[in-house]
């Protein structure tokens, strides 16, 4: 078994799942709870690969699909936000609705490869022994991913923006007092959750696989969302909660391969139980974190 | 401008009128969706909400269907309410109602092939301890380290199956199968195991009878027995509850195991019933469905009974909707997703007056 | 007129159902420290709100320095040098102080530079803050801090505060006072909202009064009783509580050594907490809120159990033992917080009543509950204690802060305790439901029962105490005889370890 | 009796979406070919994504109450509902797929990929140059089981030091998984994948990886031509249900259970392209051609099962009861079959 070709396969393996929790953290902290994720995911899925072999470029086809994934977390943010209804059963609706467009407007796609998205061989680096082909040999969305979750990371700790967004998820009514446009942070996380689901799900049909089958984000939703309790709502746990995951799955893969003495059926839970076991060592150390005012319902009485 | 004005208590009115005008605002956007995808709007909705009930040619067939089918939805999502009204979120029914299904099928295959009278309500009890089971772990991890019960119960559905997927093509593989993945036909090849309709053509099996069971015994529950109280009481104010001397941990026991065991009863009674046998891909997503029926029904039991239905109602609709207009399934996925955030979003009238324009705002 | 900072002419509010605000008119002027009474709900918070810009009004107008004063949000009224500090906090938990305090501010300096400030403004007002510092970890007096600090980085013209001394020691009340008058004397207009109305007589020039949301009154506090004060907000005359010392019986309840790690890492230790209290006696418990009073109502109430041996009730050990177990027995609790404590803001006053009265009314049978005596148990409540309330299926949350109160002590009181313990039974209720409050306790005691009574407002404590003690940091002082004591000398007994300093963060976290 | 003017009524049940680009779409292409075949005498209707089990049996009577004169049932799963069905409804021909229960009114159907495993082992064996072949497969059912004998026996037979990895991915259709799958096998030094699984995402992951050699499964996967999709295996169902259709016309529908290969047309070999030398090719060519003529089985012996006890004689043919019910891998595959 190679590891860095293990490294370098899990981080493309971890990708999708990782753009989509971090997008979902985000929305989270600022206090909603969109279980939607799944339905956003193959929207941007579709999308992107409708776009991309429609124009013929993979990058714009990233663009539109988070435009997209960000378009139909609107609905999700007008109806619960404005129409102030339960957070869970709409975010359901939204997964049921997603997968439902996201077939119709595939039917026409089914069956056609995607058009090419280039590597960044970035000279140089990425002959560097070892670390060259973990660390420089990935297609670009890999790089945004990880930048994202500096970026991320960086918002919310260190600028002002990202404080109004904690303060909002932390306690509304305070947020609310003190001035700060509650449901507008909201709407503006719930479009940028919307839209990194959109980029994962487009990353699914663009880069994995690629092509668009109905249904071929397979669940990657869900997982998103649970890799976000998993990593108490911290972007740097996001990335490890991620490559965890996808680590997992794709060391459980090549240890089939490689003939492990391992039955297959542990191997094939592994990463749903690893990822088990880890929460509790976690939370064992006593750390959760969940942003207090999360799936409450807001409203301001003028 | 418009602006939303809560209302003292919900109005009682609009509680029973927002359905209904969701239903009909669903009719509308639906048939726009339907006209723009080439489908006579009218015939469509008619299809889908009148025919199931009403149609000659399918009434008659249809409509036990629809309890077959709401069964186990209510059956879980009554479980499922009662943890979500004291806080506690359990999303692994799915897994809850596999593992039911699997430990009730496997003792009963273990005495195949006994004709005891016992057999069938052994197995029952088996179902709802392996659901019960199963929704211990989460409990049992969060009582003892706080672990949050949304990631464990979700992950637990996978490992679930994992551990259908395995069990049908070895431990619980019919020997006469010819190899093939799946257990016996419970329903059709062991009649001492089996659910059958109770009284023809109703489409009443134990499983319906049972969700009826439960939806009276958990509003009985909620309303009259301290029990419900103080999960309500814990739901509203977790503090208020310790107070009144409701322990935390009790609650958490009992809610994921009363719903867990309730999913795995589901998972029992499809397994024995509709179902027949233990196959791959037996599970059908059940567990997630409820989670919106509780939901829709607003956590309240009778609620439930309501959501399941209509729920029920748009699946038999849907599928008549395909087969006779050859309507995608996803234009019904997607047609089910608007009439739930149509419900949802209406909702807002109950408990909010609407008030437009604004006051006189001081000059 | 013209020279006022902030003119009021007409404003109006309505609720469903009811007119916060009715045609409300006044003015403060720069350099003025204008108070604003009334009983709960009388409009007040709605008031200030409007003025901060978090309330549209229906009606009226409002000029600040003669200029039309119309605030779309709160960064408005900031913008034309409004500060407010708020009735319930307006804090964050999870957040630090600085960025609490940053996010008060509408173009907060670097984070750096902003805790720099934090030090030096607070250190300059005598109310030490450390920036770092996450609120959650903080006692109530420190929180106030945060929100003081907030508002004066902001260098307001109008300082307005809602409730603010509550939570505050004597000590820090003083230091308060003192910065406010500072404040004043620099040309700062500050608004005051308090049922303390001592307070109001020592540092206000001005009041108004209200009234169902309507002025009432408006007067010089300081030319004024308390009482007459008192009796201008409720309309009629007032009573107050009446007692007569009688012998302390025998030992009801015994705590030693009583010592208790805190359930959350906000909370405080106690540490060998131990005192008796007999038939027939108040004991009063001094503090200020986060010296444990939290923590010592959950060990007497069963919430937290501990050695059996540490708390005695009538000669049993019922250290170990629950809540109900407790009632049982005949020792009875109220929380200091009504709404999600006490009390479970959405259910109703039924569901309340059966809360805590399951046991000893009776009011389960196998498990069932008759919700026929649930509701007749609280509408005997709401009689008794004067809870002013449309009925019984009314949700608590729905009742007036001081109606509520009322309801909950009721409550335990008709439940014929044999020992009752009671945290902050006036807190933020206004004087004539608190005047009530505490007759029902004295009443209580004068019946034979035994009654702790934690309390940070020591007027109330020498009021219905028979003996005083105080809580700093988890340790009870030894109790004195409440007769005769001065304020000076309560304040020196929970003082005693307790000077302005930020508490050592080692102690809180231990 | 015959069908007159009325057209007959063709009814398709199917397990996933239409557009899965597998299974489920081969088959709905076979319904189409049905509607083309014969016009207006026919009228097709389907539904899609029904779950195996409890919804089965309610789907296939809808169907059958709306007047359909034949059902097919795409899906192992559908079998006891369909016998169920076909009880009620004596006068609906039914049609199961991959099932072994027949009935007066109910016929089965399947098809011999294994065939097609056969020639696709042969290629395999030939190119791998690691000698190293990749196998994902779905689930340890015979019918997967029998693919991985087959095509190891026929890379064998051309490469004696070909060694076979099989990862299982427990899933029919997950293609982030499959590619998983696909790239792990590659690490571990596989150069031609084999799939029992229905994306194209191993196809994908092959060409990312350059040197590496597949096969499209159900589906052509001719967008992956001519490298890495080198050949495929298609499921051509069409003939089969043309037939079917015309019995029922005609009034001859009969019970049957039939289990059809390359010879029939139910299983196609995709064309094999250029990137495979034309020795091989010739080679694979030969082996389809005598599979299809029926002059040669790919289960004939000397076979041995894993554990070296003696399975098939020399010259001796496997029977279809045993093919059938295949749960064990022959001599030399490694591993453990799951369970
Ligand atoms: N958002 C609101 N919606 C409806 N009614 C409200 C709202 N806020 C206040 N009220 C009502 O307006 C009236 C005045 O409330 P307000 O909070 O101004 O009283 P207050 O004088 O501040 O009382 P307290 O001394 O308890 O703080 C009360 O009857 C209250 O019930
Ligand atoms: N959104 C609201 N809707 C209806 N009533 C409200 C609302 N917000 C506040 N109130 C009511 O306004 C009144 C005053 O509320 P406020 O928040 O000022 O404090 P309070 O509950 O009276 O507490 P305290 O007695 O400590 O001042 C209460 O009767 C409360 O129930
Ligand atoms: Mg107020
Ligand atoms: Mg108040």
């Amino acid at each position: 078994m190679n590891p860095i070709l293990l490294i370098a396969s899990l981080m493309v393996a971890s990708t999708p799942i990782l753009l989509a929790a971090l997008g979902e953290m985000v929305v989270e902290k600022s206090g909603v709870l969109n279980l939607g994720v799944e339905g956003m995911m193959i929207t941007g899925a579709v999308v992107g690969f409708a776009i991309g072999v429609n124009t013929g470029s993979s990058s714009l086809g990233f663009v539109v699909a988070a435009l997209a994934g960000a378009g139909l977390s609107m609905v999700f943010a007008i109806i619960t936000q404005l129409l102030l209804s339960n957070q869970v059963a709409t975010g359901l609706g939204l997964t049921l609705f997603g997968l439902g467009l996201s077939s119709l407007i595939g039917k026409p796609y089914v069956g056609i490869k995607a058009p090419g998205f280039a590597k960044l061989d970035i000279p140089l680096l990425s002959d560097i022994p070892v670390l060259g082909p973990i660390l420089f040999r990935h297609d670009p969305m890999v790089y945004l991913s990880l930048l994202m979750v500096a970026l991320v990371w960086y918002l919310l700790t260190y600028t002002r923006a990202g404080l109004v967004l904690r303060a909002v998820g932390e306690n509304h009514a305070a947020a609310h007092a003190l001035g700060y446009k509650v449901v507008r942070v909201r709407f503006m996380a719930i479009a940028f959750g919307g839209a990194m689901a959109g980029l994962g799900g487009a990353y699914v049909s663009l880069v994995r696989v690629p092509q668009w089958v109905e249904g071929m984000t397979a669940g990657a939703g869900w997982i998103a969302l649970a890799i976000v309790v998993f990593a108490s709502w911290r972007p740097w746990r996001i990335l490890l909660g991620a490559y965890l995951f996808g680590g997992i799955n794709v060391l459980q893969l090549n240890l089939q391969a490689a003939g492990s003495t391992i039955p297959v059926e542990y191997l094939s839970m592994s990463p749903y139980l690893v990822t088990i076991l880890v929460l509790v060592i976690i939370s064992v150390r006593g750390n959760h974190g969940a942003p207090g005012s999360l799936s409450r319902v807001f409203h301001a009485s003028h | 401008m418009v602006r939303l004005e809560k209302r003292p208590a919900p109005s009682r009115l609009f509680s029973g009128l927002t359905p209904l005008m969701a239903v009909i605002a669903t009719m509308v956007a639906g048939g726009i969706l339907f006209a723009f995808l080439g489908f006579d709007p009218l015939v469509a909705i008619r299809t889908i909400f009148w025919d199931p009930l009403f149609d000659p040619q399918f009434g008659p067939y249809s409509r036990p269907q629809l309890l077959v089918k709401a069964g186990p939805l209510i059956l879980i999502a009554t479980g499922l309410a009662l943890g979500f009204r004291a806080g506690i979120w359990n999303i692994g029914a799915e897994g809850q109602y596999i593992m039911g299904a699997v430990v009730g099928a496997g003792v009963g295959l273990a005495f195949y092939p006994s004709e005891s009278p016992l057999i069938f309500p052994l197995m029952v009890v088996s179902g709802a301890l392996g659901g019960w089971a199963w929704a211990m772990i989460p409990a049992i991890l969060k009582t003892r380290f706080g672990t949050n019960e949304i990631l464990v119960s979700l992950m637990l559905v996978y490992v679930a199956e994992n551990i259908l997927a395995s069990v049908s093509s070895g431990l619980l593989r019919n020997p006469e199968g010819r190899g093939f993945p799946g257990s016996r036909n419970l329903a059709r090849d062991y009649p001492a195991a089996s659910n059958p309709e109770l009284i023809a053509g109703t489409g009443m099996h134990w499983g319906v009878v049972a969700a009826f069971i439960v939806v009276i015994l958990t509003y009985v529950l909620m309303t009259r027995h301290r029990m419900g109280y103080s999960i309500r009481l814990a739901g509203e104010a977790p503090r208020a509850a310790r107070f009144a001397g409701v322990s935390p941990a009790r609650l958490i026991l009992f809610c994921l195991g009363t719903a867990g065991a309730l999913a795995g009863l589901a998972g029992l009674f499809e397994v024995t019933g509709p179902a027949g046998q233990i196959t791959i891909d037996f599970n059908t997503g059940y567990g997630f469905t409820a989670i919106i029926v509780a939901f829709l029904g607003r956590l309240h039991p009778v609620g439930i009974l309501l959501a399941g239905l209509l729920m029920a109602l748009t699946y038999i609709g849907g599928e008549l909707a395909q087969l006779m207009l050859g309507m995608p399934a996803a234009a019904i996925q997607l047609f089910q997703g608007m009439l739930l955030f149509f419900l949802l979003a209406m909702d807002v009238f109950a408990n909010y007056r609407i008030r437009i324009g604004n006051p006189e705002v001081a000059k | 007129m013209s020279d006022a900072y902030l003119a009021i002419e007409g404003l109006t509010k309505a609720y469903p159902g009811v007119v916060a605000n009715d045609d409300v008119s006044f003015s403060i002027e720069p350099g003025q420290v204008h108070a604003l009474l009334g009983e709960n709900g009388a409009g007040k918070s709605t008031l200030v709100k409007m003025i901060y810009g978090l309330v549209k009004p229906d009606a009226g107008r409002m000029t600040v320095n003669g200029a039309p004063y119309e605030p779309a949000d709160p960064h408005a009224a900031r913008a034309a040098g409004v500060a407010m500090v708020f009735q319930h906090f307006s804090l964050f938990d999870a957040l630090d102080v600085a960025e609490n305090i940053a996010l008060g501010m509408d173009d907060p300096p670097p984070m750096r530079e902003l805790s720099q400030r934090i030090t030096d403004v607070s250190e300059a007002y005598g109310l030490p803050l450390d920036p770092s510092r996450r609120v959650g970890d903080l006692s109530a007096g420190e929180r106030q801090r945060v929100e003081i600090i907030r508002c004066l980085l902001q260098n307001p013209k109008l300082l307005i505060m809602d409730e603010p001394t509550s939570v505050l020691t004597p000590q820090e009340v003083e230091i308060l006072f003192k910065t406010l008058n500072t404040l004043a004397a620099e040309g700062t207009a500050i608004l005051y909202i308090s049922h303390k109305l001592e307070e109001i007589r020592a540092l206000c020039d001005h009041a108004t009064v209200l009234r169902l949301g309507k002025v009432v009154a408006e007067c010089n506090p300081r030319e004024k009783t308390a009482r007459e004060l008192a009796e201008m907000m409720v309309g009629q005359t007032l009573h107050t509580p009446t007692r007569d010392y009688s012998e302390p019986g025998e030992v009801l309840l015994e705590v030693s050594d009583l010592s208790l790690t805190p359930a959350n890492e906000f909370g405080t230790r106690l540490r060998e907490v131990s005192f008796e209290l007999r038939a027939g006696e108040v004991l009063g418990i001094a503090g200020v809120a986060g010296n444990g009073q939290d923590e010592l109502l959950a060990a007497l109430s069963g919430e937290r159990t501990t050695a059996p041996g540490t708390i005695t009730l009538k000669g049993q050990p019922i250290g170990r033992l629950g809540p109900n177990a407790r009632r049982a027995a005949g020792l009875l609790a109220a929380p200091e917080e009504r709404l999600g404590h006490a009390a479970a803001p959405g259910m109703s006053l039924t569901e309340n009543a059966l809360l805590t009265g399951e046991v000893r009314e009776k009011l389960t049978s196998s498990g069932f509950v008759a919700w026929q005596k649930a509701r007749s148990f609280a509408a005997r409540v709401i009689e008794a204690f004067d809870v002013r309330t449309p009925g019984t299926e009314t949700a608590a949350g729905a009742l007036s802060g001081g109606n509520l109160q009322k309801f909950v002590i009721g409550r335990e009181i008709l439940q014929r305790p044999d020992v009752f313990v009671v945290n902050q039974p006036t807190w933020g209720v206004d004087a004539s439901a608190a005047a009530a409050i505490r007759q029902a306790i004295l009443d209580l005691s004068a019946s034979g029962a035994g009654v702790v009574c934690i309390s940070q407002d020591l007027d109330e404590l020498m009021e219905v105490s028979d003996r005083i003690t105080a809580l700093t940091e988890g340790r009870l002082a030894p109790p004195r005889p409440a007769k005769g004591i001065t304020i000076e000398a309560i304040g020196l007994m929970m003082g005693g370890a307790h000077d302005m300093d930020v508490a050592h963060p080692e102690e809180v976290h231990a | 009796e015959s069908h007159g003017g009325d057209p007959v009524k063709a009814g398709f049940i199917y397990v996933g979406p239409v557009g899965d680009g597998g299974w489920t779409y081969e088959h709905d292409q076979a319904r189409q070919a049905v509607e083309e075949e014969f016009g207006d005498a026919v009228e097709t209707v389907y539904q899609e994504s029904v779950p195996e089990g409890a919804d089965a049996e309610r789907a296939i009577t809808q169907m059958a109450l709306s007047g359909a004169d034949i059902i097919f049932t795409t899906s192992f799963g559908y079998m006891d509902p369909t016998i169920a069905v076909a009880e009620k409804f004596p006068d609906v021909k039914f049609e199961h797929a991959t099932g072994y229960k027949t009935a007066d009114n109910v016929s089965t159907y399947s098809a011999r990929f294994y065939e097609g495993r056969a020639v696709q082992g042969t290629i395999a064996g030939e190119l791998t140059e690691s000698n190293i072949i990749g196998y994902i497969g779905s689930f340890p059912i015979p019918e997967v089981i029998r693919g991985i004998n087959a095509a190891y026996i026929h890379a064998k037979k051309v490469n004696p030091d070909v060694e076979f990895k099989i990862v299982w991915a427990y899933t029919w259709f997950d293609p982030a998984k499959e590619a998983d799958a696909a790239t792990a096998l590659i690490e571990q030094g596989a150069d031609v994948i084999l799939q029992h699984t229905d994306s194209t995402a191993p196809q994908a992951a092959a060409q990312e990886a350059g040197n590496v050699y597949t096969f499209g499964q159900a589906s052509d996967m001719a967008e992956y031509a001519p490298k890495p999709r080198v050949s495929s295996i298609i499921d051509n169902w069409a003939p089969y249900y043309i037939d079917r259709v015309k019995a029922v016309m005609d009034g001859t529908w009969e019970s049957q259970s039939v289990w059809q290969g390359i010879g029939d047309g139910m299983v196609e070999i995709g064309e094999i392209t250029d990137a495979v030398p034309e020795d091989v090719k010739a080679d694979a060519l030969a082996i389809k051609e005598s599979i299809a003529s029926g002059e040669y089985h790919p289960f004939t012996g000397p076979l041995n099962k894993q554990d070296g006890t003696p399975w098939l004689a020399e010259g001796e043919v496997a029977d279809d009861a045993t093919l059938a019910e295949m749960l064990f891998y022959v001599e030399g595959i490694e591993g453990e079959i799951p369970n």
